[in-house]
């Protein structure tokens, strides 16, 4: 769909200009890393440890990965793929979902040069061979949150501090996007298989990180009669605001137990280690890379912080452990269809029936929800019973 | 009262006077000394912070400011995005109107060319959209700068807040519009507008990406130059600016001329967004602006209003900008100490400009000397 | 002997840039006495009276203060030394009110007791017998009034030695009197007084003696018992000058300007002007007269089109014969119908000029926006103002100076060329020599005179009775914003003047026309 | 109730770093200064405080609130004291621009908190890591017995005592600037630093002082927003935009402390009040989020028809004085 003269004289005028430009460290396998953000916020620190485990793994010298912290979603994040690639990366990563259009425009500049965006979609349609997406199967650790959540739940309804009709979750969101959507359905599910009565809110913060936010966002769901937080917003805002509020909480990448060590029960976390690791040996072998990745447990890509002893329900381990021993075998689906409702019927009848959902065949089968099969992106967007979206 | 002893006792060290004149040679060789003074006090931070040597840290500013064509090219771009907010400032600066508000005028006129590149974009000839496109940003600049002008020539209601606010004002309506544009539903992206059709792109010039670019940023600064030192409209906004007393003593219609000149300002800013949005990043969001409209008046400022003096500067802020890029990658050295870093060399820089202007002198040295 | 003596100044220099305001300058002042300082404008009296007060510092050169030497660093130190001055330009906060001013930068009990500190300022007022209310903004007082803060301001600190810089500049001679009554009354306390002023007259009633500077330099003292006018301006000028301001005879009367039952207000609603009438001819200078504040201003600005008229209107009538009501119209307005109406306010730096802009671009402010060029000419008004350098002999170092920088019978002289330079019609000064010493004050008279034999209307407001008495040739008298006589400026008394200046009621009026 | 129990309570939360910011800056712009560095100060005060409580829990086994409390309240006021004192000797003392000087502040102490918050994070093992609980909670703590009454004890005594000193500092600052004699000098050399010379008044010192007692008062703001607010975490860029929220109630208050307190609120209530509405969909919720500044600027508009020379900004605001000028 590209306009051919433009990316045709960009292609020819490209190599000649990398291949005068850069003959000494031609030869040495690089890697160059694209980030929205620093060390200092949790998504991009996440990612900066899977390219930690992959330079072990594959012992890279220092100088063999290139990181650019930082790069906004706009001609910024082209000028780092272009600068990496003409540094001699001969495989470039970028994390944040706005950085795809620069990437796949890079890409075309450099067909020799691997490049692979996470959380994107775009890989399959753009017909490149060099442009790769990849994400992680995090709803399977969400879901499992879910389960340390209900169980607590459990706890307080054996208690009689709530009735069972009191159980109710809250969500701090960040958009209302399919990936937000796909993580909280799965930790809903996840909290609903142990505890049976459970609803949840969710509130969006309209930012992927605002701390002020998340907290405030928080402190509502909690005075709006929420017994469990949990979140989907890269800050501590909303642990922060349940430590004050002493109700428990479930993050989401990093370890909240420091910042509230009386209410946080775990995070939902992303291990990008074995992509990174992935990618980059195919890259230096040769070899293809995958269009779409996406892996959850089984390849250890996704897990949890560790459970706070001094918060979690009793029972819990063996609960999670029960849990994510079925999602790797397979006899546990994240998204069984038998599990949830949407306005009162099966999805398998709303295929059949709504033409609105006809989208979802294609993911629908064998009585579960295949998601990020097709592509790696979630694709998960429905909205079942028992959650409603405040805004 | 104090005794008279104390009175007697006291005796300054310095003196401070203005200097008449001071050559040229002696006024850069002053900013030289400070530039090196700090790059020698930065050096000492490095190195407590990092433990790296210095001089490489300063060879990466270099190198990621200037060291391949492309990223010359990138320093050049961000160097004409920056001018032009400056340029734009200009007359209201010179006008005495506080316009804090380029942050906004600037998003205004990128949230516009967005609109037009995304709703006429594929649909009308390149050349036409691109005129709609600098006419839209041009005017939702103006918009934003007009609004402030008008309450401050009919009410003197304050301009600092006023435009200060319209920046976050601005900000929720770009939020608001993100909500509709992006793509796919829920991502609050927007992506490439028209990647396949380029509807709305600035095409090339001479064969250079940024070739627009440069010749509208370099007109506008010529232009800015030119309008404020030659035309009667730059001498009644320098009369207002001086005393508004004496332009309405001598029949400047001060309300028209206040207002005139913030559509200039603030059009001029919208523009700078056209020359982002529709020159560079193709997309929209709430960074686009990116807090260039508050480094503009630094910019600005330190080149006293002067256009010429402004690409100097604006120059050098970027390419500090673009060398902590670099370095941050390079010596893993948080780019947030790079902020650091241009803020000592700002610091030693705006300092010396009073050694420029006035002269210290030892007293005593001098009482000696005279006492007979 | 030595024990006589208040201050003594010795070989003080002091240099900005290339200017040398004061070359190795001597001066001495005794208890109890009053001393005038007297020199050209820029001839450095200023200068060397704020390096007494703290607000310079010598470059070189002693100062003694009752036989100590000190070293002044700042206006703490001076009031240490019991020295208070009241500077040429008030230095008094807007916002404040009377006895905020007066009480501002002095210890005392920390909070503030305003009650009895008004209590305490009444008493010194009533001491002195000032008229002021210690409570009142300053942004609400007339000039005199403001005066009267001042000169409060440094009574309550109690200075032993008081300097004022041209303070009578905008006093009416009544208030003149008072205020030499006061500094009197300090003399007999054994207080020692500076005066700096540029009316001869002035010196000649209220000093003991004279120390006169020019050019920066020390020129001497006189005994004013052994001083007069003529020699005192030889002193100050070098050489003798002619004193005398040659009055000609006025045109057959043809109305200029006709004002017609003007009513003006204020910002706060109060009538400024009531229901005022008159006619300027052409070929004459009109005076008019009043104590500060009684609507002169308004009625300068109301014919020019810068305020707001309730009711009345006010006609030109061009030499042509046509008649235009111009109260309707905008200055901008006036302008561009070429009514060629010149306007010198009082306000120079704030209302005529530009401080920060050069001399040709201030000549430029009347007639930049001729032609229907985009670009400003500069050329025209570059020899314009090279012009005008000429002429009135102003002196700057270039027209490239910012006028800023000019001392103010200069900046005077730049204003009213440029207003002169488009041969008005009518030509509106108020207090054209405000502030200027003589030499530069007669040659103002007589540039007025030329313009009144050009035909020009001269309308000049003005303070000092004498002045207008020998310049003029009718006199508007003007009294809290009503007109209470039109008189003929060659027959009437000064005292007849001073009648109706103070009185309230139009009746008994003199009409001249 | 206990949903605007719990609105009015976090309004006043997110009030009172602005109040804090908007006092400081009151005093500040008092003496003449515009100092647009106080966005920046008030990170580099966040920030000071939070690694004085950090390196002092790590430091001792079993830390003590409250001495973790004095010194990460020393550190802030020393931290963001030395930010106006920076602003004071290029702009007082070296005669700089204060728009320039005051807008780099900002960059400069911006990076300064994000760089030392990133460090500390480091060593606290990662992101998110950093926790001061223990000082933290001696910030937090309520006042006993008084916080237990319900709803008078929850809206009136259950926050922390920086909520309390916020608003005595700014009644202070409010008396001290009309009712004594000090206050007084000070208005004066922010209206005219030539007069208040000549009126003995040290135009130097009272400008340096007052900068810098400004810069320490904000520097508080980010202390507030550090502690109590978050509970002794950090986040880089978390304060967000609040010093400049801060500079504008200085306006909108005219100059007048007392009239920031209930500034500040109103700024606070609207801030958070898109969260407590229901009903809005996300597009909507963005034009709620405008209204703290749409109206700021309706409220700006209104005052600003009544000219009242009280209401003005100081007379020399952001110019530089020197004696000897004309
Ligand atoms: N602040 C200043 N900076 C630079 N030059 C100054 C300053 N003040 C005075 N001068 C210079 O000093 C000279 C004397 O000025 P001064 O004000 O003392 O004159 P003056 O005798 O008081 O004049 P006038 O009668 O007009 O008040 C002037 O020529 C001027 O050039
Ligand atoms: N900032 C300045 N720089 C250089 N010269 C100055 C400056 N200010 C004043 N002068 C000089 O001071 C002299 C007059 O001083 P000053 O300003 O006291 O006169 P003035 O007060 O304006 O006159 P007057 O009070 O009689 O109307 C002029 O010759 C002028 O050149
Ligand atoms: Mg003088
Ligand atoms: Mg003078």
């Amino acid at each position: 769909a590209e306009t051919p003269a433009a990316t045709g004289e960009d292609t020819s005028s490209a190599p000649a200009e990398t291949s005068t430009e850069t003959p000494a460290t031609e030869d040495l396998f690089k890697v160059g890393v694209i980030y929205i953000g620093d060390e200092n916020e949790g998504y991009t620190a996440a990612h900066m440890d899977g390219i930690k485990e992959m330079k072990a793994a594959l012992g890279l010298a220092d100088d063999q990965v290139i990181e650019k912290s930082h790069i906004g979603e706009d001609e910024t994040c082209f000028d780092a793929a272009v600068d990496l690639a003409e540094q001699g990366c001969d495989i470039i990563f970028a994390n944040s979902f706005g950085h795809e259009d620069y990437m796949i425009q890079a890409a075309k500049e450099f067909p020799d040069v691997q490049f692979a965006h996470a959380t994107g979609f775009q890989a399959a349609m753009s017909g490149l061979p060099n442009m790769h997406n990849y994400f992680t199967a995090v709803y399977e650790s969400r879901y499992v949150s879910g389960i340390v959540a209900g169980l607590k739940i459990n706890e307080m309804i054996t208690n009689g501090d709530i009735t069972a009709d009191e159980a109710k979750m809250g969500y701090v969101g960040a958009y209302p996007y399919a990936e937000v959507v796909s993580g909280y359905t799965s930790f809903f599910l996840g909290a609903k298989s142990v505890c049976p009565t459970v609803t949840m809110e969710v509130q969006y913060t309209n930012s992927w990180a605002d701390m002020s936010a998340e907290n405030e966002v928080a402190t509502q769901l909690i005075s709006n009669g929420a017994v469990v937080i949990s979140q989907h917003a890269d800050t501590t805002g909303a642990p922060t605001a349940c430590e004050e509020a002493g109700v428990p909480v479930v993050g989401y990448n990093v370890d909240m137990i420091s910042v509230a060590p009386n209410a946080a029960l775990t995070s939902a976390t992303i291990n990008w280690g074995p992509y990174y690791t992935y990618a980059a040996t195919n890259a230096m072998e040769g070899t293809e890379i995958a269009t779409d990745w996406c892996q959850g447990y089984v390849d250890g890509a996704v897990g949890l912080s560790p459970l706070n002893d001094a918060v979690i329900a009793e029972g819990t381990v063996d609960a999670v452990d029960a849990a994510v021993a079925g999602i790797k075998d397979g006899s546990l689906k994240v998204f069984d269809t038998t599990t949830f409702t949407v306005n009162g019927s099966s999805i398998e009848d709303l295929i059949a029936d709504n033409a609105d959902f006809a989208k979802y065949a294609d993911y629908v089968s064998d009585g579960y929800f295949h998601e990020s099969e097709l592509i790696s992106a979630p694709a998960f967007d429905l909205r079942i019973d028992g959650i409603s979206e405040l805004n | 009262m104090l005794n008279d002893h104390e009175v007697l006792a006291k005796e300054p060290f310095f003196r401070i006077t203005k200097r008449a004149h001071i050559s040229n040679f002696k006024s850069w060789g002053i900013r030289l000394i400070a530039v090196v003074l700090s790059l020698i006090v930065c050096a000492f931070v490095i190195m407590a912070i990092t433990g790296e040597n210095p001089f490489n840290v300063y060879l990466g500013i270099i190198d990621g400011a200037i060291g391949k064509k492309r990223r010359l090219w990138v320093t050049i771009r961000e160097t004409l995005t920056l001018l032009i907010i400056a340029v734009g400032l200009t007359p209201a600066f010179k006008m005495r109107f506080w316009n804090i508000g380029a942050e906004g005028q600037v998003l205004m006129g990128g949230l516009a060319t967005a609109a037009v590149m995304i709703y006429l974009g594929p649909t009308l000839p390149n050349g036409i959209v691109l005129l709609l496109v600098f006419m839209a940003s041009i005017l939702a600049g103006l918009l934003w700068g007009i609004m402030p002008a008008y309450f401050k020539s009919k009410y003197n209601t304050n301009e600092t807040l006023f435009t200060l606010m319209l920046n976050y004002v601005a900000m929720q309506i770009v939020t608001f519009c993100i909500v509709f544009w992006e793509k796919p539903s829920g991502s609050n992206t927007v992506g490439i507008i028209n990647g396949a059709n380029e509807g709305g792109w600035l095409p090339k010039l001479f064969g250079l990406d940024y070739g627009w670019s440069l010749v509208i940023v370099l007109l506008m600064t010529v232009g800015m130059y030119v309008y404020m030192k030659f035309s009667k409209h730059g001498y009644e906004i320098a009369v207002v600016g001086e005393s508004q007393n004496t332009a309405r003593y001598v029949g400047i219609d001060v309300k028209k001329v206040i207002m005139r000149t913030m559509m200039i300002s603030g059009g001029i800013c919208g523009l700078a967004g056209a020359i982002i949005v529709s020159g560079a990043s193709h997309t929209i969001s709430t960074s686009t602006a990116g807090g260039r409209g508050f480094t503009a008046i630094i910019v600005a400022w330190m080149s006293k209003f002067n256009p010429f003096v402004m690409i100097l500067v604006s120059a050098f802020l970027v390419f500090m900008q673009q060398g902590a890029i670099q370095i941050a990658s390079q010596f893993g050295l948080n780019e947030n100490a790079s902020d650091i870093i241009t803020g000592i060399i700002l610091f030693f820089l705006i300092g010396s400009e009073f050694f420029i202007t006035y002269k210290v002198e030892r007293t005593r040295a001098k009482k000696e000397a005279t006492a007979k | 002997m030595d024990s006589e003596v208040a201050i003594r100044l010795q070989n003080v220099t002091k240099r900005f840039g290339d200017i040398i305001a004061n070359d190795n300058v001597n001066l001495l002042v005794k208890k109890g006495e009053i001393l005038s300082i007297l020199g050209e404008n820029g001839s450095g009296k200023t200068t060397l009276m704020n390096m007494l007060s703290g607000i310079y510092f010598p470059d070189h050169g002693d100062i003694t203060v009752h036989g100590k030497k000190v070293t002044i660093r700042s206006p703490k130190d001076a009031f240490a030394l019991g020295i208070g001055m009241i500077h040429q330009h008030f230095k008094l906060i807007d916002v404040l009110t009377a006895a905020e001013n007066i009480i501002l930068g002095l210890p005392g009990h920390e909070r503030l007791d305003m009650k009895s500190i008004v209590a305490e300022v009444n008493e010194l007022v009533a001491k002195y017998g000032f008229d002021l209310d210690p409570e009142q903004k300053i942004y609400d007082m007339s000039v005199s009034q403001k005066q009267t803060v001042e000169i409060v301001k440094v009574l309550y600190r109690g200075a032993e030695i008081l300097i004022l810089d041209e303070p009578t500049a905008v006093l009416t001679p009544q208030e003149t009197s008072k205020l030499f009554d006061v500094l009197r009354n300090m003399r007999k306390a054994g207080k020692s007084i500076i005066i700096i002023t540029h009316k001869l007259n002035e010196v000649m009633a209220i000093s003991d003696r004279v120390t006169v500077l020019r050019k920066g330099q020390y020129i001497g003292s006189i005994e004013t018992r052994d001083a007069s006018v003529e020699v005192l301006t030889e002193m100050m000028v070098g050489q003798k000058i002619d004193l005398e301001i040659d009055r000609t005879e006025p045109m057959p009367f043809v109305g200029r300007i006709e004002v017609k039952n003007i009513t003006c207000r204020n910002r706060d609603g109060v009538a400024i002007l009531k229901d005022v009438s008159f006619t300027s001819s052409a070929g004459e200078i009109l005076g008019i007269a009043g104590i500060a504040g009684s609507g002169q201003k308004e009625l300068l600005e109301a014919v020019a089109g810068l305020q707001e008229i309730e009711s009345g209107e006010i006609l030109y009538h061009s030499p042509e014969g046509e008649t235009v009501t111009i109260s309707d119209m905008k200055a901008a307005e006036i302008r561009d119908l070429k009514i060629s109406l010149a306007f010198v306010p009082e306000d120079r730096l704030g209302m005529g000029l530009v401080g920060s802009m050069d001399l040709t671009d201030n000549i430029m402010l009347r007639s930049y926006n001729e032609g229907k060029h985009f670009f400003a000419n500069r050329k025209n008004p570059r020899k314009l103002a090279t012009r005008i350098v000429e002429k009135l002999s102003v002196v700057t170092p270039s027209v490239d100076t910012p006028v800023r920088k000019l001392s103010g019978g200069n900046v005077q002289k730049i204003l009213l060329g440029r207003e002169i330079a488009s041969s008005p019609n009518v030509l509106m000064v108020a207090y054209p020599v405000r502030g200027l010493d003589i030499n530069s004050s007669y040659m103002i008279y007589n540039l007025l005179g030329d313009q009144k034999q050009k035909g020009a209307s001269v309308i000049c407001v003005g303070e000092d009775l004498d002045v207008l008495m020998a310049l003029c040739d009718r006199i508007v008298v003007l009294s809290g914003g009503e007109l209470t006589g039109i008189v003929d400026a060659r027959t009437i008394s000064k005292e007849d003047i001073g009648l109706l200046m103070t009185s309230s009621k139009k009746g008994g009026a003199q009409h001249a026309e | 109730m206990t949903i605007l129990l719990t609105f009015i309570q976090k309004a006043i939360g997110q009030s009172i770093s602005i109040l804090f910011g908007a006092t400081g800056e009151i005093i500040t712009e008092k003496s003449g200064n515009l100092n647009l560095g106080i966005p920046g100060i008030m990170y580099m005060g966040g920030i000071a405080g939070l690694m004085a409580a950090f390196f002092y829990e790590r430091a001792v086994e079993t830390p003590i609130g409250f001495i973790g409390l004095l010194l990460s309240f020393a550190a802030t006021l020393i931290v963001s004291a030395l930010g106006g004192l920076l602003f004071c000797f290029l702009t007082v003392t070296l005669h700089a621009n204060q728009n320039v000087v005051g807008l780099s502040l900002t960059t400069f102490g911006i990076g300064f908190g994000n760089f030392f918050g990133g460090s500390i994070s480091k060593l606290a093992g990662g992101v998110g890591q950093i926790s001061v609980a223990t000082t933290a909670s001696a910030y937090r703590a309520n006042i006993p017995v008084l916080s237990k009454i319900p709803v008078i004890g929850e809206l009136f005594f259950s926050y922390g005592f920086l909520t309390y000193l916020s608003i005595i500092v700014a009644l202070i600052i409010g008396r001290f600037l009309m009712h004594t004699r000090k206050g007084l000098n000070l208005r004066s050399v922010g209206e005219d630093p030539a007069t208040a010379d000549a009126a003995g008044i040290n135009v130097t010192r009272y400008k340096y002082i007052a900068t810098t007692v400004g810069a320490a008062i904000a520097g508080l703001g980010g202390l507030y927003f550090v502690m109590e607010y978050l509970g002794g975490t950090w986040t880089n860029n978390g304060f967000g935009d609040r010093g400049w929220l801060a500079i504008a109630l200085v306006i909108l208050a005219l100059w007048k402390p007392l009239n920031a307190i209930w500034g500040s609120l109103l700024f606070g209530s609207l801030f958070i009040l898109y969260i407590y509405t229901p009903g809005l969909t996300r597009a909507t919720q963005e034009l709620f989020k405008m209204l703290p500044y749409v109206i700021t600027i309706v409220v700006l508009v209104i005052t600003s028809k009544r000219e009242k020379l009280e209401n003005q900004p100081p007379s020399s605001l952001g110019e530089s004085y020197y004696r000897e000028d004309r």
